[in-house]
């Protein structure tokens, strides 16, 4: 099956490599590290073609970078690339693309104002003029998209498309380019259950036609149904390849996190107080017009932790923004602390405002959000909170003193290693920037504490840590709202869990009376039965 | 002054009569060109403490500074040229430009065709308005009908260096019919000249003889002797008399050039009126109005 | 690329940037026809040579403190303020105005007031490009370059027509009363027994140095400081932490522009004493040099000002005494901020081999 | 303002405009391929420099015009090392070669020639002379449209026409052509080109090559056209003026010509302001006339008249990794 012309690449037609067994690609030894961190460590893996090979691992193990290498996009620093067998040197895209690889960004790689088919054509036009090129890419994809479903007005632009889209471009680009090979990295993490179910169906399309699919996600739901084999990945190294239909989820998250998952947080049964947070038909309209939240309500009691799970992108952010002060766009309806209004949007919202009620947030993002990288520990503790009296010498300047001792405490609380206040944050490991984060958030006995993704990319002992001190934050009778991603997380935490869809509360379950299969259901947008109950 | 050393013209002038006195008497000097406003006081006190003696300055800008710094330096001799500072210590000289420019004047209405002709002025301030005063009562004088075109490059020192500006004020006066452009302007001058050769137009200079620069389209140039006052001045010595010089016409301070360049545009009847004239406004018998006096015009 | 230890970044890249600069210009004096070494020892003589010399590097070392402290306050907020020419300018403006405006009884008054006239018109000027980066998001590196011009445009028009006294023909204001007088060195105590009074450089130079702990102050030891450097680093984590943009680019424009605007206490007051066209001559500008190569810190902005300082008296004099072109300061004033503020990783990446095998032999 | 003295106002339009607008598109091509570029000026300053000093050297425009587009390749090469290799900030970059132009030019000059940092008045060939276009003869009699076409049209330098054949040469360039393509998106997302095979860096050097050679025949066409030789400080401020109309054009080409020839015009009417107060009948101070192509920059980039979005990836360097 061939479109177009053949542009002479190196790969020759998939189904006879099939019989002989030959991997379409076979990676040995790959290393890579960036500064100190060893992003992949001597990694080898098989993929025969034809089949769909799903590579999984935590945050940060290194699957974007090992991909990245295969793409040429990042040069590794050991190892051999082998494609349908023959040894292939990938020093650029360029060569990859003549290899027969295409890759599907986890950040998409599209020109924001350009045409579909202007995205499409970069880089692989047909000539010095455009005219031909733009006229032949109109028609390959009217073949592309009545072939594996990946229909998209060639003439849109692209920042008026649909994430959803938007990647069925990136799929285009691929196979405009004639890709044998397709590297999809995270492409359901964006995705509406819809959209996810429609770009498995163009995935099947291509494995039909001989396509050898590599497939990067941590849902090990999407591993099980679609993928024929499955390596797995930790910390930057492979430690084990297997067969699908040979294994369980159950192994593989044990297999991906180094040990027997679900870790049991002790807790005592929540003694629930007076409503703290009372959140009445909040809605958010982000500057582009997109309705981010549509009409959520939820309360939270003091001594309470609740969960909310969802799919990245479900609003969980914006509400996070709303309740931490620094939400843009417009924001509809009402929410109460402690029965005091909020002011919601305008100079009353900000995090200094939101501080001073009582509300303490460790956000999702660390490193954009939660520090200063360039600043040292003892400033970072006193990020946010640098106009608390007890950091103040007198009317005009700060008591810099009083703040690196009140960090030397919080390090020694939180165990942050080394427990150098004068280190500049981002020479402190993810775990203990996180701590940092932490302990300047939780310290202060907040009436509400915000967390989102706690312990992202954050290593097992620390997780456990900061769990611990999440529970005893609400032991001491402050309200808890906890944003994660991490399915595990929010049963082991939460008190009660609300699941969030497109900007909305599908549902509130109890931790002990539902399971993974039931607010998977609800992440994806369809009400269960038990909601009723 | 703010034009450059090289302006062809009035900066040039004084540069001369420096080099003359270099090479008679094998005397050395020091010059330093002003970039800013800000820089002169600097120039002037680093030349009168290394000794210099005496330190010449062209230029009307020089005047508020050397009123400060010449009583710091009651030993050394300073010249000022077109201002009039009142200093002990202090030498004033200043031309009657309106009487130089009352006779190329006469040439330029003589010269026309279309019997209208140009003045391009640099930065407007009276002492430029008195050169266009006096070239005006010229034209008229020779040709009561005549129009002059009368232009001002800009109201700052940049207007001493602007040939662009230069260029197209010429260009645009060139339009309203002049076909003789005076242009009093320091380096701006040079755009000036330029377009009015590249028009096959006449120019008349100014301070320096700029005749050769493009001859066949030079009908003349004011000269001010510039040259003479700097070379007189280095003559002196330290020992140079103070006060005020006026000079004009009389001492042939101003004057009007005729040379090689210039002698087939001057006809033997243009010669020989203008030089009536000269003697006439030597003895006093036409007088020349200085605008400088009560900043009028009596022409227009 | 390994990084490289804290101080030879501080210390070593500004200092190599230097070297740089100062080889490039040696080798354009050489190509020119000029004698470097007698360059330089014309430079050295006529700028620390003598009291005289000393006057004058000094009185630039006070604009320069000035206008670098003007870029470091707003570099730190994420600002890169090329208006310091313009806010300089106007700075002036308001010293003449102030200067002119009373028979000053004590020039200790009139420092006071013209030093609020000053920080005010050069805040005044940094208002508008920091008002429309902070609300309207316009680039307020293409603002600032436009307010300078802007800015030279308005002092012609106020020289020319407003403040030019009757019957003068050179566009500047009149003289400032005597009362405005400010004291040079030749005139303090103390310092008079090594300066004459013939020197322009004049009290404002302790103005300035007051300046530099005030803008160190500021920025490391109070709310606002912190807020500063917090937006600086991270706009979107200033935001979740409470800080707003809107005050930070604001407030601190308005700081840097009042530093830059102070500038003409040294040169318009205390020099000049009248109001001149372009009395700034380029301060403004290199205080982005002076800035780049005192990393943005008062102290580096103390020591690069006088560094600077004896570039100008020493060029000044060289262009004097020798055929080198006074131009000769841009050149190198220019290849500073070059290698100092845009080549820097290529000096970095001269000196990491360096200081890995110093460390694998060590 | 009558119509024989508005024909005078468009000449001078159309000769002030031709170094903006060359200017002006040569920041077009580096902006819009990610790279800030404040030298302009600078390199406009250095090219007319050299061609005015190496016309007068060598009595030849057309060499002169080389050596201009040399002297600006040279500084488009240091902004290209400091902004794309060595990922310094770029705006640094273009205000410190700006310096060292001011001062790189007098140094020269002075040296070559001795005239305070002047070059040799030219003429005959070492300048580029008007050329007549044809049929203005027959055509200047046609009332109306005949004295435009004579006076307004025709009769400025080959480098004038030069400039003006570049703004539809750019257009087909930059939206009919691979070229174009590719240029466009690397300065919105470079990891778009990268990723499709792309070299990043290898479009931003071509793209900053072009903005050499642009301000190259800009700077020539000060020296050596506009003016009869190089004169210190002689673009006064043009390079940002075109940055400005580059602002102005919203980065678009036909919008470039019109943004220049519009500033142009400012320019052209700033020298006359007889005609001006014999149009509006009040006197408007020259400086504000002066002042009024940066104030009208200012209201465009404040958004009040359509938002000025530039390239989205203008002024970062391109890093792959973090
Ligand atoms: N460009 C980069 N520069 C520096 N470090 C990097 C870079 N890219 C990745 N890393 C680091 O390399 C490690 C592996 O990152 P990688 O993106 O490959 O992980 P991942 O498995 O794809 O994670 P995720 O599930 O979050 O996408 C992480 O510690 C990350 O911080
Ligand atoms: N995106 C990033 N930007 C800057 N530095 C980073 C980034 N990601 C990681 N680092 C730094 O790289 C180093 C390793 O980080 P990483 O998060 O992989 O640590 P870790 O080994 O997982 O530690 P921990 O077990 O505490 O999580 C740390 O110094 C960290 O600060
Ligand atoms: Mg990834
Ligand atoms: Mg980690």
């Amino acid at each position: 099956m061939t479109l177009g012309k053949d542009t002479g690449r190196q790969a020759t037609a998939a189904p006879s490599n099939m019989q002989a067994g030959v991997p379409a690609i076979e990676l040995r030894g790959i290393s890579k590290a960036f500064g100190p961190v060893q992003a992949n460590k001597d990694i080898s893996i098989r993929v025969m073609p034809g089949t769909i090979h799903g590579i999984i691992g935590e945050n940060g193990a290194g699957k974007s970078t090992l991909m990245s290498i295969l793409y040429g996009f990042y040069r590794a620093d050991a190892g051999e690339i082998f494609i349908n067998g023959r040894p292939t040197t990938i020093t650029d895209s360029q060569a990859a693309i003549r290899a027969g690889i295409g890759m599907v960004f986890q950040h998409f790689k599209l020109v924001q104002n350009f045409t579909v088919l202007e995205n499409v054509i970069l880089g692989a036009e047909e000539g010095a003029l455009l005219r031909p090129s733009l006229a032949k890419a109109r028609k390959t994809l009217a073949h592309l998209a009545e072939e594996y479903e990946l229909e998209v007005d060639p003439e849109a632009v692209i920042e008026a498309l649909s994430v959803g889209h938007q990647q069925r471009v990136e799929i285009l680009k691929a196979l405009y380019r004639q890709a044998d090979i397709l590297i999809l990295d995270e492409p359901t993490g964006v995705l509406t259950p819809d959209e996810a179910d429609h770009l498995f169906r163009i995935l099947r399309g291509l494995k039909a036609q001989g396509k050898t699919i590599i497939l990067i996600t941590h849902k090990l739901r999407e591993i099980m149904e679609i993928t024929d084999r499955v390596s797995v990945m930790r910390r930057g190294e492979m430690v084990a390849t297997v067969t699908t239909s040979e294994t369980s989820p159950e192994a593989l998250a044990e297999l991906m996190v180094g040990r027997k998952v679900l870790l049991h947080v002790p807790k005592a049964t929540a003694q629930p107080g007076a409503t703290v947070l009372d959140v009445e038909n909040l809605r958010v309209t982000d500057g582009a017009g997109v309705a981010r939240l549509k009409g959520v309500s939820l309360k939270i009691r003091a001594g309470e932790i609740l969960g909310i799970a969802g799919v990245a992108g479900n609003g969980q952010s914006e509400l996070l923004e709303v309740l931490g002060g620094f939400a843009p766009g417009k924001i509809e309806g009402r929410v109460s602390l402690s029965g005091q209004d909020l002011v919601l949007s305008g100079p009353g919202a900000t995090g200094e405002t939101r501080r001073a009620a009582g509300i303490a947030h460790v956000p999702e993002d660390r490193h954009h959000l939660g520090l200063i990288l360039d600043f040292a520990a003892w400033e970072n503790i006193a990020f946010g909170y640098h106009g608390a009296p007890d950091y103040q010498a007198n009317a005009l300047f700060m008591d810099n003193d009083a703040i690196i001792r009140d960090t030397e405490g919080k390090m020694a609380r939180f165990d942050v290693r080394p427990p150098n206040p004068q280190l500049p944050a981002k020479s402190f490991s993810g775990g203990n920037q996180q701590k940092i984060v932490l302990a300047r958030e939780i310290e202060r006995n907040p009436v509400l504490l915000l967390v989102g993704q706690p312990t992202r990319g954050v290593d097992i002992g620390a997780i456990e840590f900061i769990h611990r001190r999440i529970v005893e934050l609400r032991d001491a009778g402050a309200a808890i709202l906890l944003v994660s991603v991490e399915l595990e997380e929010i049963l082991s935490l939460s008190d009660r869990i609300a699941v969030m869809f497109d900007g909305q509360i599908m549902g509130e379950r109890l931790p002990d009376q539902t399971n993974e299969r039931e607010l998977g259901l609800l992440m994806a947008g369809v009400a269960t039965e038990a909601g009723a109950a | 002054d703010l034009g450059g050393k090289f302006d062809k013209s009035f900066n040039e002038a004084a540069f001369n009569g420096a080099e003359k006195w270099v090479a008679e008497t094998g005397g050395s000097y020091k010059q330093l060109e002003m970039q800013s406003e800000a820089q002169r006081e600097q120039a002037l006190r680093r030349f009168a403490e290394s000794g210099a003696n005496p330190i010449v300055m062209t230029g009307f800008a020089f005047g508020d500074v050397l009123n400060t710094v010449a009583p710091d330096y009651p030993d050394t001799k300073f010249v000022i040229i077109d201002m009039v500072v009142d200093q002990p210590n202090v030498r004033s000289v200043v031309f009657q430009e309106e009487q130089g420019s009352y006779l190329v004047g006469m040439l330029a209405a003589m010269a026309s065709k279309t019997g209208t002709v140009g003045f391009v002025g640099g930065m407007d301030i009276p002492l430029i308005r008195k050169f266009e005063c006096g070239y005006a009562q010229g034209v008229k004088a020779v040709n009561p009908e005549a129009k002059v075109v009368m232009n001002m490059t800009g109201t700052t020192p940049a207007a001493w260096n602007d040939p662009v500006k230069g260029s197209e004020l010429t260009k645009a006066q060139i339009a309203q019919g002049a076909d003789v452009v005076y242009a009093a302007a320091g380096s701006t001058g040079l755009g000036i000249l330029q377009t009015v050769a590249d028009e096959g137009i006449l120019g008349i200079g100014v301070d320096s003889n700029q005749n050769y620069m493009h001859p066949g389209h030079m009908l003349t140039s004011m000269v001010k002797r510039v040259d003479l006052s700097v070379y007189e001045a280095f003559k002196d010595g330290p020992a140079l008399e103070t006060g005020l010089v006026v000079s004009g016409l009389k001492d042939e301070g101003v004057g009007y050039a005729l040379d090689e360049y210039n002698a087939d545009l001057i006809t033997p009847e243009m010669k020989a009126a203008v030089d009536a004239a000269a003697e006439k406004i030597k003895a006093g018998e036409i007088a020349v109005h200085d605008y400088m006096t009560d900043n009028t015009c009596p022409v227009e | 690329m390994a990084k490289l230890p804290t101080w030879a970044d501080l210390v070593l890249v500004p200092l190599i940037s230097l070297l740089l600069a100062a080889v490039i210009s040696a080798l354009v004096i050489l190509a020119i026809g000029g004698d470097p070494v007698e360059a330089v020892t014309v430079m050295v003589d006529g700028a620390l040579g003598s009291p005289y010399g000393w006057g004058y590097t000094l009185y630039y070392t006070t604009s320069f403190i000035f206008t670098g402290l003007a870029v470091t306050v707003a570099y730190h907020a994420g600002q890169f303020n090329i208006g310091g020419e313009g806010q300089a300018q106007l700075g002036g403006l308001g010293v003449a105005l102030v200067c002119l405006a009373l028979p000053w009884p004590h020039w200790s008054i009139a420092l006071l007031a013209a030093s609020v006239g000053a920080a005010l018109f050069g805040a005044a000027w940094a208002a508008i490009p920091a008002w429309l980066q902070a609300k309207r998001g316009s680039h307020i590196v293409i603002t600032t370059i436009m307010f300078n011009y802007i800015g030279a445009a308005l002092i012609v028009y106020m020289l020319v027509e407003v403040l030019r006294p009757i019957g003068q023909m050179d566009p500047a204001s009149a003289r400032f009363p005597v009362g405005a007088k400010l004291p040079n060195f030749g005139e303090i105590p103390g310092l008079s027994l090594i300066f004459s009074n013939k020197v322009p450089a004049n009290v404002s130079f302790f103005v300035a140095i007051a300046a530099c702990f005030a803008v160190w102050a500021l920025l490391w030891r109070t709310r606002l400081g912190y807020e500063i450097r917090a937006f600086g680093k991270s706009e979107s984590a200033a935001v979740y932490a409470g800080i707003s943009p809107t005050k930070v680019i604001m407030l601190s424009m308005l700081i840097s522009g009042g530093l830059a605007g102070l500038m003409a206490i040294n040169n318009v007051m205390g020099e000049s004493e009248r109001l001149v066209q372009n009395a700034s001559e380029g301060a403004g500008f290199i205080g982005i040099a002076v800035a780049l190569m005192g990393r943005n810190h008062p102290f580096g902005v103390f020591l690069a000002a006088l560094l600077f300082g004896f570039l100008y008296q020493g060029g000044a004099e060289m262009g004097l005494w020798t055929t080198i072109p006074i131009e000769l300061r841009l050149l190198v004033q220019g290849l500073v901020i070059l290698f100092t503020g845009a080549l820097d990783t290529m000096v970095r990446m001269m000196l990491t081999p360096f200081f890995r095998t110093a460390r694998g032999a060590a | 303002m009558d119509y024989a003295t508005l024909i005078e106002v468009l000449g001078s339009t159309l000769r002030l405009g031709t170094p903006l607008l060359l200017a002006c598109l040569a920041g077009l091509f580096s902006e819009r391929a990610g790279i800030f570029d404040i030298g302009l000026e600078g390199k406009m300053l250095m090219a007319a420099m050299a061609s005015g000093a190496v016309a007068a050297t060598t009595g030849s425009a057309w060499i002169g015009l080389g050596a201009g587009i040399f002297a600006s390749l040279l500084f488009a090469g240091v902004h290209g090392l400091a902004s794309i290799t060595f990922r310094g900030n770029q705006l640094i970059s273009g205000v410190a070669l700006n310096f060292v132009a001011s001062g790189a030019t007098v140094l020269i000059a002075q040296t070559l020639f001795g005239q305070g940092g002047r070059t040799p008045p030219l003429s005959g060939a070492a300048r580029f002379s008007p050329i007549q276009l044809p049929g203005v003869e027959t055509l200047a009699a046609v009332p109306g449209f005949g004295p435009f076409y004579a006076k307004v049209l025709s009769g400025h330098s080959i480098l004038v026409y030069i400039a003006l054949l570049c703004v539809p040469l750019t257009w087909w360039l930059l939206y009919r052509t691979r070229f174009g393509l590719r240029l466009r998106a690397v300065g919105e997302n470079p990891e778009s080109v990268d990723t499709a095979g792309v070299s990043v860096i290898r479009l931003r050097y071509t793209a900053v090559v072009l903005t050499g050679v642009l301000c190259g025949i800009a700077g020539a066409y000060m020296a050596t056209s506009l003016q009869a030789g190089f004169g210190r400080e002689m673009t006064a401020g043009r390079g940002y003026i075109a940055l400005a109309a580059l602002i102005f054009a919203k980065w678009r080409p036909w919008q470039a010509l019109w943004a220049t020839m519009l500033f142009g015009f400012l320019q052209a009417i700033a020298l006359r302001p007889d005609v001006i107060e014999g149009t509006l009948h009040m006197k408007i101070p020259v400086p504000a006339l002066d002042a009024l192509p940066y104030i009208l920059t200012v209201i465009v980039l404040a958004g009040f008249v359509g938002r000025a979005i530039p390239p989205r990836a203008g002024g970062q360097p391109y890093v792959k990794e973090r």
